[in-house]
């Protein structure tokens, strides 16, 4: 990651060391949505946060050349895609849309857990976790779509000022 | 479930949600090329309209309402005054579908007109899909029967209309117009969410009709929610003091985006019916003896939307008279429109008397015959506004698309270059100002008449500023389309051919309209005011008994 | 600030807006249905705690209500997001082909 | 002990200050922030309408027992916390633009003169 | 409320009937045409008959002689002119008083509500 712009070689490094971990802690939030507090959008807003860091360190323009912002948002249509397709299924299965209807079957994320007090049990939910990962992936595309084309633009916006 | 045809207990989501997928869509369909997006768009749009008329069809033979309640079967536990609804649910009634098929119309036209005014911009795949979303967007809001629900939709319709309307960033008052527009929707719908918090914090629901049946001691704080849902969604509307975003929105967004707008702000006019004839219903539409104390709030509310009404017209009329750039000319006709629907609403709030027998006991409360003409003017006018603006924002599109030229100065003797124009351009000028045999007359001489049952000085004031409005496109027809040809107008050509059809499709609908005015009156405004005037039905479509 | 006509209007009509505002609140605070701190007993909530467990199987009430019995709700936020991811591109976008 | 709902008055204060900022301030970028300090205002106020004295959050996971507060407005103030950052956002973005077509923030500088 | 009958709209105290007043309108024509032809058959388009004449001055090219928008009605803007003061001072294109138009009409609602008896 050699680039002249950004910031030093130091604080690089330091960022992307921690955003290996500010990654692994919002994808936990998105994942453990349906039993602690939390969820797609909050772990979402976590992971883009750390790559807004990355842009700050590493500079929008260089970050603009790695990921364009096309891709971005095919990502975000991929996730929109899935959430409103799992309300399709719904519609499909079980003539109701945004119908819950994986729960009561014992398949994946299909149990139903002991009511009252208990321990977290990560196979509960219904479709509930799967909307989470598809907000999950839509929320970190979309900020990060946000902030990159807005500080893109700025800096470009700017350089050509100083050039004036 | 097999496909087309689907039961029809299904269409009211597909409604929303074809314009939704077709929206997340668009990004990945626009990687192929261009011709498919735009194909993909209109396509999506025709099988979203033909939806819409085929439940229309549904509803308005049978006058009957479709509920759909999401993610579960159990809309509403327990019913009467003890129902209390848990999930989002849409309840489809004649009002709503009406809206429906005139928000639906103005899209389509718009998609079909932006094929060819479109071509030679760029950014156009999130252009098509910021049009399905502001699409289902107004979908959404005629459509559902949650408070929050409706917000939430609000929202969708404001944020993309705001960033259509600064389409041309490289004009300073476009973005200036939706920079406007944005801050005019965040506080209209922020205003909204607050006055909806209050209604969940005073009766513990979001459901329209659970609410609707729980507000009959109009106290204090029904009145402020009231005022504040009132003022907010009136300001979406565009009534005068609240209008002047509407100029600068409507007369700086391409005309593609101008007509949709006009269905936008439609749509907003239709929450102030339903907040006031439904969620209010059992207070100002009540003819019964317990709630007499309510006829003097609803006289002098219903005297006070006369009096904006009238505001509206005469302003509209009076500034679109001085205006040079044709788009906000037009835009401020469509503004005097306004004036009209919300005339209906305020004569059916303002007739309301009481009856007293000789011993000054009342008997019963009164609401004239003339009251329900009036709101049948208004709805009518409705559907035949929308026309209306939208064929003249086309034609007004077709003259930039042709010369680059929005200020009337600069125009001249177009009539001999764009003959197609022309006609159309004078078809609307003559339903737009209320010239007869068009559509326009139709439905203004009704609210002429039970306006003048009301007070005669309203319904002169209504027949003058329909004269201004004549006045103000005869105009624009002497200084855009008669005279010489101007220098710098030599070699103006016809605009093409889809933008002709998309014209010539309204222009069509205007005259069908126009001519069998009662077809229209009988089998779809008539339903449509009573869905309104019958809140009951309604309300026990969703919780039952009542 | 200088009292210019605008200004006095414009005070005029914020003191009227607040005291109807304060006064709403403060009913809907002594009133008896949402006093701060100790809401009554509403049938829609009460249902969502009690049932939400058995109908969505998630042990987060929330988002039970955020995913499951207002989903739609849900799929309106996420679409105003898309919203705005495409009308902020549609704003920085390239003018020239 | 009479409490007179200060959270519900603070709702109020939040409300007017923003208003007060859109009405009275000259800076663009200080009319966006009073929208989002309205915006904040009735998030408040949602968030408020679902609190219970001593109740814990609505979470079964492990949960010591006792009364729950309110899930339904906290999932409004969810919904309408990103409803509100969308709205920023583009709000941001145009004025942006704004800045780059007229040079200046003021918002009598840049008022539309033709009427 | 409204006659059954197909193309007629009855609007309370009277009837609106489109194709009525089509035939009406051709009617119309018909008779402005026959008297059209009641006039002189020998009259020509020639010479001094068919020129423009401007008190005198020499007639101006065809681009001159078309009148600009802005200069439509103005008469009617001139006399107006106190009207439209007031409303131009009013159509300040400045968001703020946009802003400031909406609480004064919520103020104005709320003064209405209270003098009308509800409060």
């Amino acid at each position: 990651m050699k680039n002249s712009e950004g910031m030093s070689k130091i604080v690089k490094t330091a960022a992307s060391t921690i955003f290996v971990f500010t990654l692994i802690y919002g994808l936990y939030v998105i994942a453990h949505g349906h039993l602690t507090p939390g969820g797609g959008f909050q772990g979402g807003a976590v992971v883009a946060s750390g790559l807004v860091m990355l842009i700050v360190v590493f500079g929008s323009s260089w970050t603009m050349k790695k990921i364009k912002e096309e891709n971005l948002s095919i990502l975000e249509s991929f996730g929109a895609i899935g959430f409103i397709g799992l309300g399709f299924l719904g519609l499909l299965f079980t003539g109701i849309f945004f119908k819950n209807f994986i729960v009561g079957h014992n398949m994946f994320f299909g149990m139903i857990p002991d009511f009252g007090s208990t321990i977290a049990n990560i196979n509960t939910g219904g479709v509930l976790p799967l909307m989470n990962f598809a907000v999950g992936l839509k929320v970190i595309a979309g900020l990060f779509a946000i902030v990159l084309v807005m500080a893109h633009a700025t800096s470009s916006y700017s350089k050509e000022a100083g050039k004036k | 479930m097999n496909f087309l045809p689907v039961p029809p207990e299904y269409i009211p989501v597909l409604i929303v949600a074809i314009p939704l997928f077709g929206a997340f869509l668009t990004p990945i369909i626009s990687r192929i090329n261009g011709k498919v997006r735009n194909i993909f768009a209109i396509s999506i749009l025709g099988i979203t309209g033909f939806l819409v008329f085929w439940l229309s069809t549904e509803i308005f033979t049978n006058n009957m309402i479709y509920t759909y309640v999401f993610g579960g079967d159990s809309n509403v536990i327990g019913s009467g005054n003890s129902a209390y609804a848990i999930r989002i649910l849409f309840e489809v009634d004649s009002f709503g579908i009406f809206m429906a098929i005139i928000a639906i119309i103005v899209a389509f036209i718009g998609t079909l007109y932006s094929y060819s005014y479109m071509k030679k911009e760029t950014g156009l795949d999130k252009y098509y899909t910021l049009i399905l979303l502001m699409t289902a967007g107004m979908m959404g809001m005629l459509l559902t029967g949650d408070l929050f629900n409706f917000f939430v939709f609000l929202e969708i319709t404001g944020i993309s209309s705001a960033a259509l309307v600064a389409f041309w960033i490289d004009k300073k008052y476009a973005v200036e117009a939706g920079f406007k527009y944005i801050i005019i929707s965040a506080i209209g719908a922020l205003f909204v969410l607050l006055a909806i918090a209050l209604l969940y914090g005073q009766y513990n629901a979001l459901n329209m009709s659970v609410l609707a049946n729980t507000i009959t001691n109009f106290n204090l704080i029904d009145q402020i929610i009231l005022i504040l849902l009132f003022s907010a969604l009136a300001m979406k509307a565009g009534i005068v003091p609240m209008h002047m975003w509407l100029p600068d929105a409507y007369g700086r967004a391409p005309a593609s985006i101008s007509i949709m707008l006009v269905g936008a702000t439609l749509s907003s006019l239709y929450a102030v019916f339903r907040v006031i004839f439904t969620l209010y219903g059992k207070v100002f539409l009540s003819v019964s003896i317990q709630t007499l104390e309510f006829v003097t709030t609803a006289n002098i509310l219903g005297g006070f939307i006369v009096l904006l009404a009238v505001l509206t017209m005469l302003v509209g009329v009076i500034m679109a008279l001085k205006q040079n750039n044709l788009k906000r000319l037009i835009a401020f006709a469509a503004l005097a429109e306004i004036g009209y629907m919300i005339l209906g609403l305020g004569i059916r709030l303002a007739a309301k008397s009481v009856i007293y027998d000789t011993e000054g006991t009342a008997i019963s409360i009164l609401n004239p015959a003339y009251t329900q003409a009036a709101l049948t003017g208004s709805i009518f006018h409705i559907l035949n506004d929308a026309l209306d603006v939208g064929l003249l924002f086309l034609v007004a599109g077709a003259i930039y698309y042709a010369t680059k030229e929005t200020s009337l100065d600069r125009m001249g003797g177009l009539a001999r270059n764009m003959k197609y124009t022309t006609i159309f351009f004078l078809i609307g000028l003559f339903a737009m100002s209320g010239m007869p045999p068009l559509n326009g007359f139709a439905s203004k001489i009704i609210i002429y008449e039970s306006a003048y049952q009301l007070s005669p000085l309203v319904s002169i004031i209504a027949i003058l500023s329909s004269i201004m409005l004549l006045a103000c496109f005869v105009k624009v027809f002497h200084s855009a389309f008669l005279g010489p040809k101007q220098p710098h107008l030599k070699n103006v050509k016809e605009v093409p051919k889809t933008m002709l059809v998309a014209m010539g499709l309204i222009a069509i609908l205007i005259i069908i309209i126009g001519l069998f005015p009662n077809l229209v009156i009988e089998n779809a405004v008539k339903p449509t005011v009573d869905a309104i005037l019958n809140n009951t039905a309604y309300i026990s479509a969703i919780i039952g008994g009542a | 600030m200088k009292m210019s006509k605008r200004n006095v209007l414009g005070i005029v009509a914020f003191s009227i807006l607040t005291v109807f505002l304060v006064f709403s609140m403060l009913m809907l605070h002594f009133g008896n249905i949402h006093p701060f701190g100790n809401p009554q007993e509403n049938d829609m909530d009460s249902y969502i705690i009690s049932n939400a467990q058995e109908e969505t199987g998630a042990n987060n009430a929330v988002t039970s209500v955020v995913f499951d019995y207002r989903g739609f709700d849900t799929l309106g936020e996420a679409t105003i997001l898309f919203t705005a991811v495409a009308g902020v591109v549609l704003l920085f976008r390239r003018l020239k082909k | 002990m009479i409490s007179f709902g200060i959270p519900y008055l603070a709702v109020v204060g939040l409300i007017l200050i923003g208003l007060f900022a859109l009405v009275f301030k000259k800076n663009l970028i200080k009319m966006v922030i009073g929208i989002t300090i309205i915006e904040s205002g009735v998030n408040l106020f949602l968030i408020t309408l679902g609190y219970r004295e001593g109740s814990i959050a609505p979470i079964y996971t492990s949960s010591p027992g006792g009364i729950m507060s309110l899930p339904v407005p906290q999932a409004l103030t969810l919904t309408s916390i990103v409803i509100g950052v969308a709205v920023l956002a583009l709000m941001l973005s145009l004025v942006i633009h704004i800045y780059r077509h007229y040079g200046t923030l003021n918002v009598n500088k840049i008022a539309e003169g033709e009427k | 409320m409204f006659d059954l009958e197909f193309f007629r709209i009855n609007t309370g105290s009277g009837y609106w009937d489109p194709i009525l007043w089509i035939f009406a309108f051709i009617i119309i024509l018909v008779i402005v045409y026959v008297i059209r032809n009641l006039g002189k058959k020998d009259f020509k388009k020639s010479g001094e008959k068919s020129k423009v004449f401007l008190s005198g001055n020499p007639e101006y090219d065809k681009e001159q002689m078309h009148i600009k928008g802005s200069n439509l009605y103005w008469g009617f803007t001139e006399s107006m002119k106190w009207l439209y003061d007031i409303l131009n001072r009013f159509h300040t294109g400045n968001v703020s008083d946009y802003v400031l138009w909406f609480v004064v009409v919520m103020a104005a609602l709320f003064i209405v509500m209270t003098i009308s008896g509800g409060i």
